[in-house]
């Protein structure tokens, strides 16, 4: 805080590098996913091409002024959510403004761009909105409790909330990274992590009719554009986050697009070959084989300590 | 006083017999005298006991008058007496 | 421990059987008015003194030495007392029984039982 | 009949129950307590001869003036549950056969003598066994026999409504005398009038008084339930 | 000072002359009856008041001039001239309720009267036993007649059922008293209890003494030999009912007190059974009757069991001081309620309890009807609240603790039926029906009623209160009671000015929690009133209820006793019940909430009585403070009662109907600030007795998953409500449920957290539950389905909504991250991970119904017929912001609230958050409320500005402008996905939420009607059956008691 702006200024440019780092990620996963069902797919900077063109609408309508603000507070939690993060171990430019609050707070501020979003969508009065948010939301509801078990268990193990210091402790090689230090809450986070990206087969949400996608139905123009840019820093900022959280945080930029990227890949394969569940089924889940090693991966602590 | 403690029995033995008529039989006039007999046997009873006040008094009131008293609802309530158990 | 004491026990024991087998009312009453008898009986033999005379003091030796010479006067007065009570009860009980009676046209207690629970 | 067998089985229980306190009473072979305290006194303070006499009237006045009162209540209580209204008038009276004619004429005759018979008990009630109750029960038969004897007889309600006033009020007028007289311990005090000579008529203060009050009302009263039992 | 023979004479000499004295008409014949009435009357005043104020010494006066106990005497002391005087007023009342009756049965019945009045003064003042008798039979006789008085069926049945229980009472009487006689030679009651010292006979005495007691027993109507006189107390004349249930039983119990000192401690003992017994036992029947009468009948049988066992008891243990303490205010309760409640059945002639809405048309009948009512469920400030209260401390200190259990059961049975009826009365709609309020009798009950309120008054100062200032904030309720007339308006400005004026009063000399919470209820009550403004329509009540309310939560936390405690606690059960009972068809909901919150409310007095058994002398706080095995069963039975008044897990199926049903403007006082009440109760007992650990119980432990499962069961209670009023009902037993979790921690942090949550829900429910007011205001309906896209209607209302539910989610940069930040940092340093997952998963599903209240009711497609509707009026948008303001205040500057919270919280626990400039720390981690709060807004705003820049013509659109299915939809009920929303989510996790506690409840409930209704059919109306009794409990008490050789 000692010198504010220099901070504002490192905000700006980590976010610029993590939007066009989130916009290419899109257009790579767009392909790959494109190859593995034998297609060409589009090019890798599709997604520029789709935000100027949605930007680039002359007409627009609304359904009211939570509508308006819907996609503003989706983009705003997205854009908090990433700085709210330190992006890489060490650097001093990409620490944006993690010491506002520690894990507790990003966890937590994950919600108010998809509350937001979720009031914007529901005021367009399209039946599809509500069924979509209230299909996103049951899921969001249930895998963050593995997850949460994931990050208690991580606190027990280090002592701290921290985001930095969890990423500190895990310095030293891959021995020292969570994932090989505490297994069980990584595997609970994971769990969890497949449940939060929203990927097959955990995209119902999506569901019920395919083409207008879900919540956002009724967007169109500059707000979907919005969704989109969202979308770029919203992504990032998760995979940094179990980044940090198991596998050891990065030191530089290019460990933290070799880490998030197979992260994301992870999640995307997993989508591919899995068919998508029923909501009922997805809830089912998660309570059960996620939250069960969650719940493992906390009692350890709970005897250990 | 071997001679009075036999009539004492005896009398015992009455009144506890017409206490049991006056309980079974099924003449209600019949069971109130019966009840009449046993206050009666009772004065004598006192009179043998030294109370010749409670004596005059069980005669008078108990055996006299509630007897009587016990005729006259006999009498008001007349109809029921042939169902009485 | 006075044979009469064993007479008035069972004449109670004689008016509860009443009470608690006889339907008919004036039954009832009567039974009860058994039960005060022998009642009546147990107390006066409470007072009875063997071979003392009753408390009427008519001889003077009887006025000095009353306290070795008579029976217990006193419940006396109270049978006395219990007598004339049990009477006006029972006068009472057999008005309200020819009062019901009017109503119901009949003198069993079984017949009474609109009041419960 | 299974109502019986266990009224029969109560019984056995509370004739065991009698049972016990029987076999626990002991005889007693002398005076004692307050019963000492009236053959010792009773003669000398109260001037009675008759010890439950001096007991029932002044000693225990007060359960006496209390036992009046019941019947006065019974009495009352009698007549106003039997009281005629509008809708007893069904019931219908049953016919009424006149008694016979020796029955009426002993009536006539013996009717004094009962009721003399019946003062002569309560006012030597002090003396003699016997005494304002039994008295007034004899008094009451007297009344009796006149029902018997006349069907149709009615009794003068306000002689007697007046002498049923009287006897009362004054006997509780000579309770407060004691109180006026002698102070706040002496309701229903004897002494208000002079002892006399023991074992005379006119002796043991008011008690002759006390006593040929509470005959009159208890004749009255008793008279009184007989005449609403009696009433159709 | 004048005779108390004189008494005697005077109602005789005037009974004996009357029939001469009527001859002059029956005017001058009422006339006398009065003026003798009014002279017995006068001498016990006279004895009263020189007891009361000049000293006088108890007074004995014998008959015939002889000294007792050859003579029978009259003792006059204190405890008699408190009874006659009672008897005589009730009796010269009752004369004035009967008049009509009198008057036209004539003069005799003016003698049974007076002759009855004559035994009840001969029976309180003799001292002889055999004299007791006689005045027994005098009462008894006197009261038979006037009961076969008016020749009706149930009158005469009732009478003669009565008489034969009477003739067996008395046979066992004289029975024990020739026994007693020839033991002792004596028949005065003193010289009796000095003789039995020297009996030989041990056995016969023992005999003797239990069939004297036995027939008392029979007379005080004790269970199962009372049948009886339920059946009298049914079919009787109102009048002599009344009559014969105060005056009769009191000078029959009285006279029963008198003799008790005869009796061996095994018969005392037996009387302190059979009266608990039958106190219990009666009201559990009572809980099955539709007649009032009947019901008041149990009730009398049941009040009678507990004054007899506790005069038992002041005997046995030989406590003079509780005679007066408990036995006598508990006695004077009853006479004068049930006499009172007896004489309105007279009046009401509504043979079933649910047809006495009727007399909501008299509005005095009805004031009396309440007081009295209350006045029996052992509300303060009766009487009858004093004796219970003094009766449980002095039995705990005995170690009593069984009997203070039973003693407690029966006063909720007896509250369960009383207050059932009083819902009714109160709510239900009746027909219309003449009654003849006849101005004599409305007199007699008034006076009857100021009695009871004189005896109250005197019971208030009598009891040791220490400081009368915690009765202050009391007085604006009841001034607005008194102010009834006044228009609405002003009452509430009035309300609002003493609010105002209780904060200057009180905020000024309290310090730590007290002062906190103060703090809270007397800001919250000020803007929570300001919504009850906008009420239209005239009610006498609400105001002064609603004062009362706030008054008694003030006065909680002013309470520096257990005393002052528990009577705040009471004035808050029954005020708030009142409140919620208001609402539309509340019967049912109210009814489930008073009794769980008395249920609470006894068992917090059962663990008072623990924690003050071991520690006697005093009634502080400090009387927690207690280290043996007895700590973890008080703590466990005063969190209970904690727990059910903040609706924990198990015992909160009360909350969602109590909270929906009230009044829409009620509801925020009880969720935003009486649920807190039990939170207060919470800290001042976790203070001062920390919590209780065994080795292998660690209550802390449980307590914390208690907090963690209400909160995430609640939660998903709430997701599945349709009505918005229950979702939110829901959402605070959830909410309050971390704040349980939160206080289990017994740490600095989560002491904070505990606070700072309770902070956060006081101001959300507060904006919640007014914006929901003002939404069913406008819309008539709290169901959500039927509601949708009122957005645009209600923009402020929306706002404020959306502004409560991210704060209640706790979404940053709301206040409610803050509460969640400082539970998991607490949690976690305590160690308790399971129970921050459990907490965590209960925030997330915490989301969805935020964003179904908000979604089903303002967004989506707008129906039809709330297309004219308009914003909320102001009264409720005011309040509203002004909270929303405080919660941003403190969303900016957590700073603010934590630092007053560690204020309280250090001298406890020592500093759970310590801060650098504006970032909070905690041994685990950081924030920074005002940085988070400037980051969000300024993206917020960077991004709506680029929207704005950037936003392309915006075309206006009507409703159905979307495309659905290739179709424009025409109706809103096809577009408005609002119903069953969570529909999956149940299904998959449904078996979190079955209604396990709901069926247990509903069981118990089934359970104890049924035992009741079973119990209640042993009185088969059989006078044979009841003789049966009557003679079958003679023998078994005595093998009892008495025992076989």
């Amino acid at each position: 805080m000692d010198n504010f702006w220099t901070t504002l200024l490192y905000a700006f440019l980590s976010m610029f590098v993590i939007f066009n780092y989130g916009m290419l990620l899109g257009g790579v996963v767009y392909k790959i996913i494109a190859r593995v069902h034998g297609r060409f797919g589009p090019p890798v900077w599709q997604p520029y091409v789709n935000l100027l063109k949605v930007m680039g609408v002359r007409t627009a309508i609304s359904h009211g002024i939570m509508f308006w603000l819907g996609p503003v507070f989706r983009f705003a939690g997205g854009i908090g959510l990433f700085l709210f993060m330190p992006v890489v171990f060490g650097s001093v430019w990409m620490q944006n403004f993690s010491f506002s609050g520690d894990l507790l707070l990003v966890i937590y501020f994950i919600f108010f761009g998809q509350l937001g979003m979720a009031l914007g969508a529901a005021e367009s009065g399209h039946p599809y909105s509500p069924m979509g948010i209230m299909r996103g939301l049951a899921q969001v509801t249930v895998s963050e409790v593995p997850f949460a078990l994931a990050v208690i268990a991580l606190a027990a193990q280090h002592g701290t909330l921290s985001i930095t210091e969890i990423v500190a402790a895990q310095q030293g090689g891959i021995g020292n990274w969570n994932m090989m230090t505490n297994p069980v809450a990584t595997l609970a986070g994971m769990m969890a992590f497949l449940g939060m990206m929203m990927h097959a087969p955990f995209n119902l949400h999506l569901a019920p009719q395919e083409i207008p996608v879900g919540p956002p139905t009724e967007y169109h123009s500059n707000f979907l554009g919005y969704m989109q840019a969202n979308r770029a820093f919203f992504a990032s900022a998760k995979l940094i986050l179990f980044m940090n959280l198991f596998f050891g945080g990065a030191t530089n930029i290019p460990v933290l697009v070799g880490k998030t990227f197979t992260l994301y890949m992870f999640a995307v394969f997993v989508g591919v070959v899995n068919p998508r569940f029923t909501l009922e089924n997805s809830i089912r889940w998660f309570i059960r084989i996620p939250t069960a090693t969650g719940i493992i991966a906390v009692l350890i602590y709970t005897f250990k300590n | 006083m071997e001679l009075q403690h036999g009539i004492i029995i005896l009398m015992g033995i009455a009144m506890i017999l017409s206490a049991i008529l006056a309980m079974v039989v099924k003449d209600l006039i019949s069971s109130v005298i019966a009840v009449g007999v046993v206050s009666l046997f009772a004065s004598i009873i006192y009179l043998l006991l030294q109370a010749p006040d409670v004596a005059m008094t069980e005669a008078a009131i108990g055996a006299g008058l509630s007897t009587l008293i016990f005729l006259y609802a006999l009498h008001k309530t007349k109809d029921a007496e042939e169902e009485n158990d | 421990m006075n044979i009469i004491h064993i007479i008035g026990f069972i004449l109670m024991i004689i008016g509860f059987w009443g009470l608690l087998t006889q339907k008919n009312m004036i039954k009832i009453v009567l039974a009860l008015a058994i039960v005060e008898t022998g009642l009546q009986l147990v107390m006066v033999t409470f007072g009875f003194i063997k071979g003392h005379t009753a408390p009427i003091l008519d001889s003077s030796e009887l006025v000095k030495g009353a306290a070795e010479m008579i029976v217990d006067p006193v419940p006396q007065a109270l049978v006395l007392t219990a007598i004339v009570i049990g009477v006006a009860v029972n006068a009472l009980m057999l008005t309200f029984v020819i009062r019901l009676y009017q109503k119901k046209k009949t003198l069993s207690i079984t017949e009474y039982k609109d009041l419960k629970w | 009949m299974i109502k019986k067998l266990f009224a029969a089985v109560l019984l056995v229980f509370m004739a065991v129950m009698f049972y016990q306190l029987y076999s626990n009473i002991t005889e007693k072979s002398e005076l004692s307590g307050v019963a000492r305290g009236y053959a010792e006194r009773g003669a000398s303070e109260l001037g009675t001869q008759n010890i439950v006499t001096s007991i029932v009237v002044t000693y225990r006045g007060l359960d006496t003036l209390g036992e009046v009162s019941v019947l006065f209540i019974a009495a009352t209580g009698v007549a106003v549950l039997l009281r005629r209204r509008k809708e007893d008038e069904e019931y219908a009276a049953p016919s009424k056969r006149q008694s016979s004619e020796i029955l009426q004429t002993g009536t006539k005759l013996l009717t004094p003598i009962i009721v003399m018979f019946g003062v002569y008990i309560f006012i030597n009630g002090h003396l003699s066994p016997g005494g304002g109750f039994q008295g007034g029960a004899v008094i009451a038969s007297a009344v009796l026999l006149l029902f018997l004897s006349d069907v149709n007889y009615k009794i003068n309600h306000g002689l007697f409504n007046i002498i049923e006033s009287f006897s009362g009020a004054f006997y509780v007028l000579i309770g407060i005398l004691g109180l006026l007289l002698f102070g706040a311990n002496n309701f229903l005090d004897n002494r208000i009038l002079p002892l006399g000579e023991f074992g005379m008529l006119l002796s043991a203060g008011a008690i002759p008084v006390i006593y040929s009050l509470v005959g009159l009302k208890v004749g009255t009263e008793l008279a009184s339930i007989i005449d609403n039992m009696k009433k159709d | 000072m004048v005779n108390p023979l004189y008494i005697v004479a005077i109602l005789l000499g005037t009974g004996f002359l009357l029939p001469l004295i009527s001859k002059a008409g029956r005017r001058v014949a009422l006339t006398v009856f009065f003026m003798s009435l009014i002279a017995v009357s006068a001498i016990s005043y006279q004895w009263l008041w020189s007891f009361l104020f000049d000293g006088q010494a108890p007074a004995m006066f014998y008959t015939a001039g002889v000294e007792p106990p050859l003579s029978i005497n009259f003792l006059l002391g204190f405890k008699e001239a408190i009874f006659i005087t009672a008897v005589n007023l009730i009796a010269v009342v009752g004369a004035i309720y009967m008049s009509t009756q009198i008057k036209e049965t004539g003069y005799k019945a003016m003698i049974l009267f007076l002759l009855m009045v004559l035994g009840l003064n001969g029976l309180i003042l003799t001292a002889d036993i055999f004299n007791l008798f006689v005045f027994l039979e005098i009462t008894s006789i006197a009261t038979f007649s006037l009961v076969g008085m008016d020749l009706k069926l149930n009158s005469l049945t009732g009478g003669l059922k009565y008489m034969i229980a009477g003739g067996l009472a008395s046979v066992f009487l004289l029975l024990g008293i020739i026994i007693l006689y020839s033991l002792t030679g004596t028949l005065g009651i003193e010289s009796m209890s000095q003789y039995v010292l020297n009996v030989d006979n041990v056995k016969l005495l023992s005999i003797g003494s239990f069939l004297l007691i036995f027939s008392f027993i029979i007379e005080m109507k004790q269970f199962p030999s009372n049948g009886w006189a339920i059946d009298a107390y049914d079919g009787v004349n109102p009048g002599i009912t009344g009559l014969a249930s105060a005056t009769g039983t009191a000078a029959v119990f009285y006279s029963l007190y008198k003799i008790m000192p005869i009796v061996s401690d095994e018969i005392l003992s037996m009387i302190i059974f059979i009266g608990s017994l039958t106190f219990v036992v009666s009201n559990l029947m009572g809980l099955m009757q539709t007649s009032p009468r009947r019901m008041l009948g149990y009730s009398s049988v049941a009040q009678m069991g507990l004054v007899m066992a506790a005069a038992a008891w002041s005997v046995f243990s030989q406590n003079e001081g509780l005679f007066f303490a408990a036995v006598l205010p508990l006695l004077l309760n009853h006479f004068f309620a049930k006499a009172g409640l007896f004489w309105i059945t007279g009046i009401i002639k509504k043979n079933d309890y649910r047809k006495w809405g009727v007399i909501r048309e008299n509005k005095v009948l009805l004031g009396i009807f309440i007081v009295m009512v209350l006045a029996l469920t052992g509300m303060p400030p009766f009487p009858g609240f004093w004796g219970k209260w003094n009766l449980v401390l002095d039995l705990s200190a005995n170690f009593e603790f069984f009997w203070i259990f039973i003693i407690l059961l029966g006063s909720l049975f007896e509250a369960g039926y009383m207050l059932k009826w009083l819902g009714v009365t109160l709510k239900k709609t009746y027909e219309k029906d003449i009654v003849a309020y006849d101005s004599y009798k409305v007199l007699a009950i008034e006076i009857v009623n100021i009695m009871l309120l004189i005896v109250s008054f005197y019971y208030f100062f009598r009891q040791n209160h220490t400081h009368m200032g915690y009765y202050l904030p009391y007085t604006a309720g009841l001034a607005l009671l008194g102010l009834r007339f006044l228009p609405e308006k002003i009452k509430g400005v009035l309300s609002l000015a003493s609010i105002f004026l209780y904060g200057y009063l009180f905020l000024t000399h309290q310090s730590g929690f007290p002062l906190f919470f103060n703090a809270m209820f007397v800001f919250g009550a000020f803007v929570l009133t300001i919504a009850t403004l906008n009420r239209k329509k005239k009610s006498s009540t609400f105001y002064g209820l609603l004062m009362l309310m706030i008054g008694s939560l003030i006065a909680l936390v002013n309470a520096e006793n257990i005393l002052n405690f528990f009577i705040s606690w009471e004035i808050m059960t029954v005020t708030s019940y009142l409140l919620i009972h208001r609402g539309r068809d509340s019967e049912k909901e109210s009814f489930s909430y008073i009794m769980f919150s008395l249920g609470g409310a006894f068992l917090i007095l059962m663990g008072f009585a623990l924690a003050y058994s071991e520690n006697p002398q005093a009634l502080g706080y400090g009387i927690f403070s207690i280290a043996n095995e007895n700590s973890m069963t008080a703590f466990i039975l005063i969190s209970l009662g904690f727990l059910i008044k903040t609706a924990a897990l198990g015992v909160h199926i009360w909350i969602a109907g109590a909270y929906s049903k009230a009044e829409d403007d009620v509801t925020p006082f009880i969720s935003a600030l009486l649920s807190k009440a039990g939170i207060f109760g919470f800290v001042m007992l976790l203070l001062t007795m920390g919590i209780p650990r065994t080795e292998y119980i660690d209550l802390a432990y449980i307590l914390s998953w208690i907090g963690a499962l209400t909160a995430l069961i609640g939660t998903m209670m709430a997701i599945h409500e349709e009505n918005a009023k229950r979702l939110l009902a829901y959402s605070s037993m959830g909410q309050v449920g971390y704040i349980i979790l939160a206080l289990s921690i017994m740490s600095g942090l989560g002491w904070t957290a505990a606070m700072f949550q309770m902070i956060n829900h006081f101001l959300i429910k507060g904006v919640l539950f007014l914006a929901i007011a003002g939404v069913i205001f406008r819309t008539g309906t709290a169901d959500m389905y039927k509601m949708g896209g009122l957005i645009k209607k209600m923009p402020w209302s929306f706002t404020a909504v959306m502004f409560g539910i991210i704060a209640i989610s706790g979404v940053p940069p709301l206040t409610g991250f803050g509460a969640k930040w400082l539970l998991y940092e607490a949690l976690i340093e305590k160690g308790w991970y399971l129970q921050t997952g459990a907490a965590f998963f209960a925030s997330t599903v915490a989301f969805l119904y935020c964003f179904r209240l908000i979604h089903a009711i303002f967004l989506g497609q707008p129906k039809n017929e709330f297309r004219n509707v308009k914003e909320a009026p102001a009264w409720f948008i005011v309040p509203q912001y002004i909270l929303i303001m405080v919660i941003f205040l403190f969303s900016v500057f957590p700073k603010l609230l934590i630092e007053q919270i560690t204020r309280i919280v250090e001298p406890v626990f020592g500093q759970g958050v310590t801060w650098t400039d504006g970032t909070a720390y905690t041994s685990l981690g950081y924030w920074n409320g005002t940085t988070v709060m400037i980051i969000v807004g300024t993206i917020f705003v960077v991004l709506t500005a680029g929207l704005l820049i950037k936003m392309p013509k915006i075309q206006k659109v009507k409703q159905f402008n979307i495309v659905f299915s290739a179709e424009r939809p025409e109706t809103p009920e096809l577009t408005h996905f609002a119903y069953e929303f969570f529909r999956p989510y149940r299904r998959a996790l449904g078996w979190m939420i079955a209604p396990y506690a709901k069926n247990f409840w509903a069981a118990v409930s089934e359970w104890t009607y049924t035992i009741s209704d079973s119990l209640r059919k042993i009185y088969t109306g059989n006078t044979q059956t009841y003789i049966f009794y009557i003679l079958m409990m003679s023998v078994v008490l005595f093998y009892v008691t008495v025992g076989v050789k």
